[in-house]
């Protein structure tokens, strides 16, 4: 049998994230599309987008 | 009006709507005609399960001497019986206490509609809403001779007066195989009659091949694609088998061909119905704004827990939230020996849903759990589509499958795809390691299968 | 060179990675010096198991009684021994069947390195990679007295040659405590002495009550806080229990203290290794870069399912890719009974990662399927930090623990808020309704908890 095991990313339809991921991003209506992710084939942790948020926060949106 | 709602019926859809609701604040009275609990506390899920539990020790002393453990035992039926009472008494008992926890009155008798926000019990009782979860009963065929003597339901069957030398049990779904279990650990002869061409027609046949196996090694008779023409005194059933008619004496016959909704003192209010319940909509809505219904009198998945799934939807549609019921990931089990348990789509209807799909599979028999237990005869299945090896469905038979099979459910409802089963570290030894066999199978990179 | 990778021991970690290797493309060896499955399968996880299902008949056949069916039974240990040792010869003949489907030489003997490409067996074979899985064996803890007759350790239990009427059991580790239950379920009278004074400390003290309640109920003698000084011939263990002296005279005291690596034919190859065994990074290298160690050896998690974790982890960092070990997701299990599984963070634990912490139990005494066993004893605690209400340590004693623990392992590893669990429908009745009624009581909105 031949693996198929994807080893790096697998890109579903809509962003691949943790539960408690999704619950932080939508508390902070972000959109997960702008996060990458960093778990295990690419799914969005809750690290990650803890990191995406602070990241923002640092750096407000001056190029709006 | 005396109350915000009005549940009718004590059964799980029933009660658990009724504690949700008086968790989101409302006041709320529960009537209920019988017994606390419903069917599945009095007549069904519960009892049975204590005696399938009694079958499992029964079983473990026959299978017991290949451990070293030379064992005889005798059946009392009677002591058996009790302590199925007991249990029930006391689960009963435990949803009385859960009522007055809650500050929900029961009101004993039963419900008759009056109006849309009216219900006659003892005396009149009004609500701004109302729902229904009266539940099922025993469908008795028209067959002829079913009122015979010696012809039961599960009902009658549960109070255990004696244990049959020989049974026909008509109809091979889950109630009539669960008992067909307990019979045969029992010492009886048991036959199956079922109407259908398939066994377990849900799910796929590797499955259903082990649980064949299984009924014929206990030398349990089943008969497939054979219709009941009807029962003589005897009881003697005359049945016909791929167009020949046969029969079989017996002392008992077990109808247990389905259940039908109990729709009483729902008259008056003149709801939409359809051949199995009432119509409800994806938020228990019935075609009355203000009253909703719940579990088996809709006519929908007949289990517990998706009876009390609705009760809670039901309850937060009417505490003013939005909720919609999604029976997309609920677990079925059969308490035989082996279990069976199902959750999500079999291989057919994925393919059907996504073209192509991938099947992981891993056997008992090369489980160090299994062997450890003397339990080699099962098999747990992952149904994947192939895009993303995104698990869609998973199927077990073997020991402790329901419990098991609710790692599936987790991994279906969150979208896993196999990858993330196959990475998460299971205990050694454990049956759940069959799962983690079974994803790495879907993937093409098994450990422990040849 | 002779092979890409030879593996060095043939357990769980050692004959994982061969496998992976063998998937991965590379042409491996492994080399045993006794027999393949290691310590796991010949005298530790599956042995155990074996009897300890034995020992879950036998209490099961003493508590039918209630469930009406009245028993008698003896027990044939030279029977049980030979269930056990057909049960290790089968799983054994398995691994060296999945050897030779995936085309991996077996080396029969001891292996000792010459140097970091080449080992000596009967001959000297060379490879570009190794992983040193050597796997532990019993610490022998120098009490005076130790090498007495009637002192054993765990190798030598498992040959069940007799069951002692009097035991004495230095250690309440897993297993010491798999050991005591096995022996009560025989007959035997059992005490248990440990230095610690707390007992199993890595888990809550809830779940430890209900442990220690059990113990009690099975008159096993437990005693924490106290020191063995010397066992006397006889063999009368003499120990400090706060302080004072006591001693107790037994037929056989098994010494279950621990167990260390086993660094053996390693020697000339110098590589760095610290008290519990051969150091290794997160991608289980060792100090010389083309040498991994897996397991036991490395002294880390002395698990099974750890060692093969390990193994694929070291197999695909020898193939070229990045990964790193990650243990905050191991469930560990206690095969007692009641059985006992843990996973992720205590209480204590994730009050000191997370601050605020929610908990949600559920006893198995509110559990109509635990009810339907008459195993009303247990509990299932979910530990969740408070901000998101995340799943960040699950924790169950009673029956089914160490099957239903894997919920906990995909919700935590997975990142699951209790919600996710408590919004997925669970089978009723199931031992699992308890975990999703933890998770409601995390919530604040438990259904069966009054
Ligand atoms: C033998 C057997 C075994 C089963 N095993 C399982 C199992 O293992 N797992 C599982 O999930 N399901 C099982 N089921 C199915 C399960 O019992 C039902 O799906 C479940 O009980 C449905 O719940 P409910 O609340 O809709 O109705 P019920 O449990 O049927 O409760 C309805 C209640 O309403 C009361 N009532 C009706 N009309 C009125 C009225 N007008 N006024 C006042 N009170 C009224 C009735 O007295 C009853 O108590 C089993 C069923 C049977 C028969
Ligand atoms: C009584 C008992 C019960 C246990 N129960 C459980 C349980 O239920 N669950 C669980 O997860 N863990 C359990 N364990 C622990 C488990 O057995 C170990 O964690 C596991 O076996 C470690 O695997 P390993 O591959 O590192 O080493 P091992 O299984 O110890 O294998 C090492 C192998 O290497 C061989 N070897 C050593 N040196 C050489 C050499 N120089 N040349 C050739 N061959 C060599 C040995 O002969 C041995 O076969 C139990 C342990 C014991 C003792």
């Amino acid at each position: 049998k031949e693996s198929v095991r994807e080893e790096r990313h697998v890109q579903t339809d809509k962003p691949r994230a943790t539960p408690v991921a999704r619950k932080i991003a939508k508390e902070n209506k972000l959109d997960l599309k702008e996060v990458v992710g960093s778990g295990p084939k690419g799914r969005i942790q809750r690290a990650d987008v803890e990191k995406y948020l602070k990241e923002i926060e640092v750096k407000p949106a001056i190029t709006a | 009006m005396d109350y915000d709602v009005i549940v009718v019926g004590g059964g799980p859809g029933g009660y658990t709507a009724a504690i949700r609701l008086a968790e989101l604040g409302k006041k709320v009275a529960i009537v209920e005609e019988d017994s606390l609990g419903g069917t599945c506390l009095n007549r069904g899920c519960i009892p049975t399960k204590v005696y399938a539990h009694a079958s499992e020790l029964i079983n473990g002393i026959k299978a017991a001497d290949d451990f070293g453990i030379v064992a005889q035992y005798t059946v009392d039926t009677d002591k058996m019986r009790k302590k199925k009472e007991r249990v029930v008494k006391r689960l009963v008992g435990g949803v009385g206490y859960l009522m007055k926890a809650h500050n929900i009155d029961v009101i004993n008798g039963k419900a008759s509609f009056i109006d849309k926000n009216t219900i006659q019990v003892d005396k009149r009782y009004t609500a701004n809403n109302f729902i229904i979860a009266t539940g099922s009963k025993t469908f008795i065929p028209p067959i002829p001779g079913v009122e015979n003597s010696g012809v039961i339901t599960s009902d009658k069957a549960l109070e255990l007066e004696n244990v049959p030398e020989k049974i026909v049990i008509i109809g091979a779904g889950i109630i009539g195989l669960e008992f067909a279990n307990i019979y045969n650990a029992l010492g009886s002869r048991v036959t199956v009659i079922e109407m259908l061409p398939e066994l377990l027609p849900m799910i796929d046949r590797d499955i259903v091949e082990i649980m064949l196996k299984s009924l014929r090694s206990k030398r349990i008779d089943l008969h497939l694609n054979s219709k009941v023409e009807r029962i003589e005194a005897g009881p003697k059933v005359v049945y016909a088998e791929n167009g020949n008619t046969n029969s079989i004496e017996c002392d008992t016959v077990l109808v247990a061909v389905g259940r039908v909704a109990n729709i009483n003192g729902v008259e008056r209010l003149n709801l939409e119905t359809d051949r199995k319940g009432i119509r409800v909509d994806s938020h228990m809505r019935t075609s009355l704004d203000n009253i909703y219904a719940v579990g088996d009198v809709t006519g929908g998945i007949q289990l517990a827990h998706v009876a009390a799934y609705q009760g809670i939807v039901a309850a937060h549609n009417i505490a003013g939230e939005e909720r919609e019921a999604d029976y997309s990931v609920v677990p079925s089990c059969l308490y035989t020996e082996p279990e069976v348990a199902w959750v999500g789509l079999n291989e057919g209807q994925a393919r059907e849903k996504y073209g192509e799909v991938r099947i992981g599979t891993f056997p008992y028999s090369a489980l160090g759990r299994a062997m450890t237990m003397g339990e080699n005869d099962g098999l747990v299945k992952i149904i994947a589509e192939a895009k993303y090896n995104q698990v869609v469905g998973m199927e077990i038979i073997g020991r402790d499958a329901t419990e098991i099979i609710h790692e599936g459910a987790l991994a279906i409802k969150e979208e896993f795809t196999a990858e993330e089963i196959a990475d998460t570290i299971h205990a050694h030894p454990t049956l759940s390691e069959g799962i983690k066999e079974a994803a790495e199978d879907v993937l093409g990179m098994p450990i422990n299968k040849g």
